[in-house]
């Protein structure tokens, strides 16, 4: 009976403590290719980078206050967060396209389209040209980057930010795999996501009549677009030669190949 | 003797501490689940929050209005329970008086294995017949996706039957037989013993058996989630998708933080005193209705 | 005088156990039969063969013919429902439903599809005043009948019995649970139900039986040893087995 | 109601209807699963289902690690050391509420107090924390009922030898409800492998075989959950969602056997 406590007691002690080491926390968007970053980047240099996803706007005061070496951001800083002792680097881009059904015979829809399916003033595809099935929204959840920047770019949202598309019955999912599930189980639907992760079973379009390509984004005629932004104190050696290593070859390689646009 | 003694005393002491820390779990809980939950409550108000309509967690002055989460979670509970009382009852009475004694124990066995298989298994199979069989024979509907209301209700039927069947069979065996031996005195026949007598009899046991089975229904997540669609609107229409209180946690706790995951604690908080609310009515069920049948 | 049950030849086992062996016993109409013996000897068995409810029992067999009315009941064709309308019972401990009086006495007819308010009002007053129990609770009929007490619960469940029109009342040790005060007015009423049903009665006190049976049958050990008139089975009884068991010498 | 021949037939159909409606929803479901997940079940997933089913065991293994001493001492001390005062009451409602607390309450307990209080990183070391806490009411329940079966002649016999209290405990009471503490087991087990609301905030997610407690794991039911809600990522697509549905299927009814098998041997010992 002893014996089994003290490996209780061991257990519980070992558990609570954990290595020092890089702190990277921020965007969810970003998150899984700094994932694929930091796991690179480890493999051929010393350093313990610990990740935390907990939003922008977490990402971003943590960096301010230094709490974290390393904040990442999908949206841009606002005027009062910006200040000289931190410098701000985009590492990609990340253009956010439209999925539809494959049976959907709709392959380009404009802005404006987006916020009349999105705000429930159109609500069937006959209304686009396409065969007359009503439209099922599917939306990520509050909280997710994705929706914040798609919601934004169709003006989605009222003056204080608060999204419409709530009251139009949207199947609400905490998942890009499960827009796709959807999207691909249900003829009406429409759904989001991040270039990177389209997959054949559904069907990416236009919008404006521009392809989600490298050109049509960095020259801002793809309509919906964001940029990834890391932010590190001036003096913060460590976090610049890791930014360094993501802004040169082999790190643009890593954004490029998880489905986002290279900067560099 | 002496090494005997405090080994004694060593053991007894443990047994002291094992049942003070068993029970002091439930007060660490609300603990914990209040102090996360506070800020958003203090912030936003406890009356804005329970009555407010809309939820907008991430808007500039952000709202977290739960009430119609909380609507959806008792509409769900009580559409579930109309389902599962009356199949559960008319089948604890089959098993209990109408059937043999190795059927009884077939089927017990089945309700066993309705009981253990994992809600998120239930939601998994409620989502691959029934919902895809709601969009396919629906889809004209504006709005209609299959995840709906209904598909949540039928998956929240499913998880209240083991409960309200095996404690109301144990509430009809408990009834006394002299109330049998005098109804069939009397003339009645089996089914007018059954119904007359024996549930009014069993009845403290069988409101037990609700209560509990609502207890069960009330706090799901896993199953409830996958099939419900997640979107924040009450509806007589019940092929609309809803969202619970359950499922508002687990849908947005990973990438909300802030006073947004203090907002979801809070919705926790409310469904723990919904939790309470009922032990509590379970509690004056069985002290007031445990002498009937004696 | 003829006679209501005819019973032939009646044998009952419970699984291996013979528990009722080759009983012989005819009951007149409008009489008090009490049946006394030691206990387990199988006069509680043999009341219950009288309206069948041993079915109930899981692995008992009965063999042997029960004519009631000169048709035999003891078969699966004679639907005991229809036999239990006319054989009435009251247990040993009063077993009032946890409903209200009005709802206890009316409970009978109502299974049989009597649904007419004036008639079951009818009913419920009839019965209770032959259970002489009406003028205690007629201004509160609507009360529940837990709160009674045990004498009163006693003859509300003979009411209950009455109220289905019965040949026969049978009494599995009615009074053993009550006090004595209560136990003298069911004998009171049992007198004056006989005017217009059988009784057939279970008890231990062989005083209860000599005050308010006309014949007595004796059991032992699933026997019927005698059956007679009341007075001669307590005065000169035939059979020595009857003797001690009368003079107290065993049992 | 119920008074005429017609609505007692009526009353009688319905009740067997309600047991062969509620026998086929389960055969139903049960044969879903089957059908589609027994295509699936070969060895590239069980191959692949491995690192789920080891850190699944690796949970069970901790969480009843902590909750069976902690149960079965906390019943003892509640069967035998305390009368039904006002204390013993609150005790008792407070273990039994615990019962009653929704899974993705624990979950939000979980994170809070072990994550952000106590700084564990998410890691089957902290699921398996949660699902001890989980589990402790049932194997105390279960133990309890054990307890109680024993009659009293038996404890009374142990005390009056002058046996302590204690050594009663080790000789007559333990021994005696082996089979209670069992079956407190075999449910726990059943609800530890199919729990995902619990521990899904505090468990991560991973995709290999866990080398140490203190990583991030995927049990059977929480990658099953993943993988319903994301397919397209999972090597053969929503198959292998069914075939994990499957193999947590029959370990459901592979415990159910295993508390009828346990009732049935000390059923023959109690006699």
């Amino acid at each position: 009976m002893k014996k089994f406590l003290i490996i209780v007691i061991g257990l519980w002690l070992v558990g609570c403590s954990y290595q020092e080491g890089l702190e990277v926390s921020g965007s969810t968007s970003v998150a899984p290719v700094m994932e694929k970053l930091i796991s690179d980047y480890q493999s051929n240099h010393v350093a313990n980078i610990n990740l935390t996803a907990d939003g922008s706007s977490a990402g971003i005061s943590a960096a301010l206050e230094g709490v974290s070496d390393i904040g990442m951001s999908s949206r841009a800083l606002s005027k009062d967060e910006f200040n000289n002792d931190i410098d701000v680097n985009i590492i990609g881009i990340d253009a956010i396209v439209v999925v539809l059904n494959k049976d959907n015979k709709i392959t380009n829809l404009s802005i404006q389209d987006l916020h009349d399916i999105y705000c429930g003033k159109k609500n069937n595809w006959q209304d686009f040209g396409g065969e007359n099935i009503p439209i099922v929204l599917v939306s990520r959840e509050n909280g997710s980057g994705t929706r914040d920047a798609f919601e934004d770019s169709i003006k989605a949202k009222d003056a204080n930010k608060a999204s419409y598309v709530d009251l139009y019955n949207p199947v609400i999912v905490n998942s890009t795999g499960a827009v796709i599930e959807n999207v691909k189980q249900k003829k009406g639907a429409i759904g989001y996501m991040s270039m990177g992760s389209v997959i054949q079973d559904i069907k990416a379009i236009s919008l404006n009549n521009y392809q989600a390509n490298k050109s049509n984004v960095i020259k801002k005629l793809y309509p919906i677009s964001r940029e990834f932004y890391v932010i590190s104190k001036k003096n913060n050696i460590k976090a610049k030669t890791f930014i360094n290593y993501i802004l040169n070859e082999d790190g643009q390689h890593i954004i490029e190949n998880e489905g986002f646009i290279r900067v560099k | 003797m002496k090494k005997y003694l405090n080994k004694q005393l060593f053991f007894e002491t443990l047994y002291k501490l094992s049942i003070i820390f068993a029970s002091l779990l439930l007060l660490l809980i609300i603990i914990f689940i209040f102090f996360e939950g506070v800020p958003a409550l203090k912030e936003y108000g406890v009356f804005k929050m329970l009555f407010n309509m809309s939820w907008q967690p991430t808007a500039h002055e952000p709202s977290f209005g739960l009430s119609k989460m909380i609507l959806a979670t008792i509409i769900s509970t009580l559409l579930s329970l109309l389902i599962a009382i009356p199949i559960g009852l008319l089948s604890s009475v089959c098993l209990v008086r109408l059937v043999s004694r190795k059927i009884k124990n077939i089927i017990m066995f089945i309700v066993e294995i309705l009981a253990g298989i994992p809600s998120v298994i239930v939601g998994f199979f409620v989502l691959k017949t029934i919902v895809a069989f709601l969009y396919q024979h629906f889809y004209m509907n504006i709005g209609v996706s299959g995840n709906s209301m209904l598909a949540a209700v039928f998956v929240l039927a499913l998880m209240a039957l083991p409960t309200i069947i095996t404690i109301t069979v144990k509430a009809l065996e408990a009834v006394n037989p002299m109330y049998t031996e005098a109804s069939l005195g009397l003339g009645a026949n089996k089914i007018q013993t059954i119904y007359k007598v024996e549930l009014k009899a069993a009845k403290s046991g069988i409101m037990a058996a609700i209560v509990l089975g609502a207890g069960r229904v009330i706090g799901e997540t896993m199953a409830v989630m996958l099939v419900s669609g997640n979107a924040i609107n009450i509806s007589s229409n019940l092929l609309l998708p809803t969202r619970t209180l359950t499922a508002n946690i687990a849908t947005e706790m990973s990438y909300a933080s802030g006073l947004h995951q203090s907002a979801l604690y809070a919705s926790g908080i409310v469904l723990f005193i919904m939790i309470m609310l009922i032990n509590i009515t379970l509690l004056i069920i069985l002290n007031k209705g445990g002498g009937d049948n004696a | 005088m003829d006679n209501i049950f005819d019973i032939k030849n009646l044998n009952l086992w419970y699984g291996s156990k013979h528990a009722l062996q080759g009983i012989n016993l005819r009951i007149n109409k409008q009489s008090v039969v009490a049946l006394i013996g030691p206990s387990g000897c199988g006069k509680s068995t043999f009341l219950r063969c009288l309206n069948r409810m041993n079915d109930l029992i899981v692995n008992c067999h009965i063999e042997g013919s029960i004519l009631f009315n000169k048709v035999n009941v003891n078969s699966e064709r004679y639907d005991e429902i229809n036999l239990r309308k006319k054989v009435g019972m009251v247990f040993q401990r009063p077993n009032p439903f946890p409903m209200s009086i009005y709802e206890n006495v009316i409970y009978g007819p109502k299974c049989q599809g009597i649904t007419n308010k004036k008639r079951l009002d009818e009913l419920v007053e009839s019965s209770l005043k032959k259970a002489a129990l009406w003028e205690d609770v007629k201004d509160r009929l609507n009360s529940s009948a837990l709160g009674l007490s045990g004498g009163q619960q006693q003859r509300l469940c003979i009411a209950r019995a009455i109220a289905m029109e019965p040949d026969v009342i049978l009494m599995d040790e009615p009074t053993s649970a009550l006090d004595p005060i209560a136990t003298a007015k069911i004998e009171k009423l049992i007198i004056e139900l006989k005017a217009n049903y059988t009784i057939i009665i279970v008890t231990h006190s062989m005083q209860q039986a000599a005050r308010i049976s006309d014949y007595t049958a004796f059991f032992l050990m699933g026997e019927l040893i005698e059956y007679d008139k009341t007075d001669i089975i307590f005065a000169n009884p035939k059979n020595k087995k009857t003797e001690d068991y009368i003079t107290g010498r065993f049992g | 109601m119920l008074n005429h021949p017609w609505q007692v037939k009526l009353i009688k159909i319905l009740t067997y209807l309600a047991t062969i409606l509620l026998v086929l929803l389960v055969f139903w479901m049960v044969s879903f699963i089957i059908i589609q997940g027994i295509s699936y079940l070969n060895m590239t997933l069980l191959k692949e289902s491995s690192s789920l089913i080891i850190t699944t065991l690796m949970v069970v293994f901790l969480a009843l690690l902590i909750a069976l001493p902690l149960g079965i001492f906390s019943a003892i001390y509640l069967q035998v050391y305390t009368n039904n005062g006002k204390l013993v009451k609150m005790m008792r409602f407070s273990i039994d509420s615990l019962n009653g607390v929704p899974s993705i309450i624990f979950g939000l307990f979980a994170l809070s107090f072990f994550i952000y209080y106590l700084g564990l990183n998410r890691s089957i070391f902290s699921a398996s924390l949660i699902m001890s806490i989980v589990v402790l009411p049932l194997i105390i329940k279960n133990t309890e009922e054990a307890i109680k079966t024993i009659d009293i002649a038996q404890i009374q016999g142990s005390l009056a030898l002058g046996a302590s209290r204690f050594t009663t405990i080790n000789r007559v009471i333990i021994p005696y409800c082996i089979d209670g503490i069992i079956n407190g087991v075999i449910l726990a087990i059943g609800k530890i492998v199919g729990e995902t609301a619990a521990i899904m905030f505090v468990i991560g997610s991973a995709s290999s075989i866990p080398k140490s407690f203190f990583e991030p794991g995927s049990t059977l039911a929480t990658k099953l959950y993943l993988i319903i809600q994301e397919p397209t990522y999972s090597s053969n697509g929503i198959g292998s969602a069914y075939g994990i549905a499957l193999i947590l299927l029959l370990i459901v009814v592979l415990l159910n056997l295993l508390v009828k098998l346990v009732n049935h041997i000390f059923m023959k010992r109690r006699g």
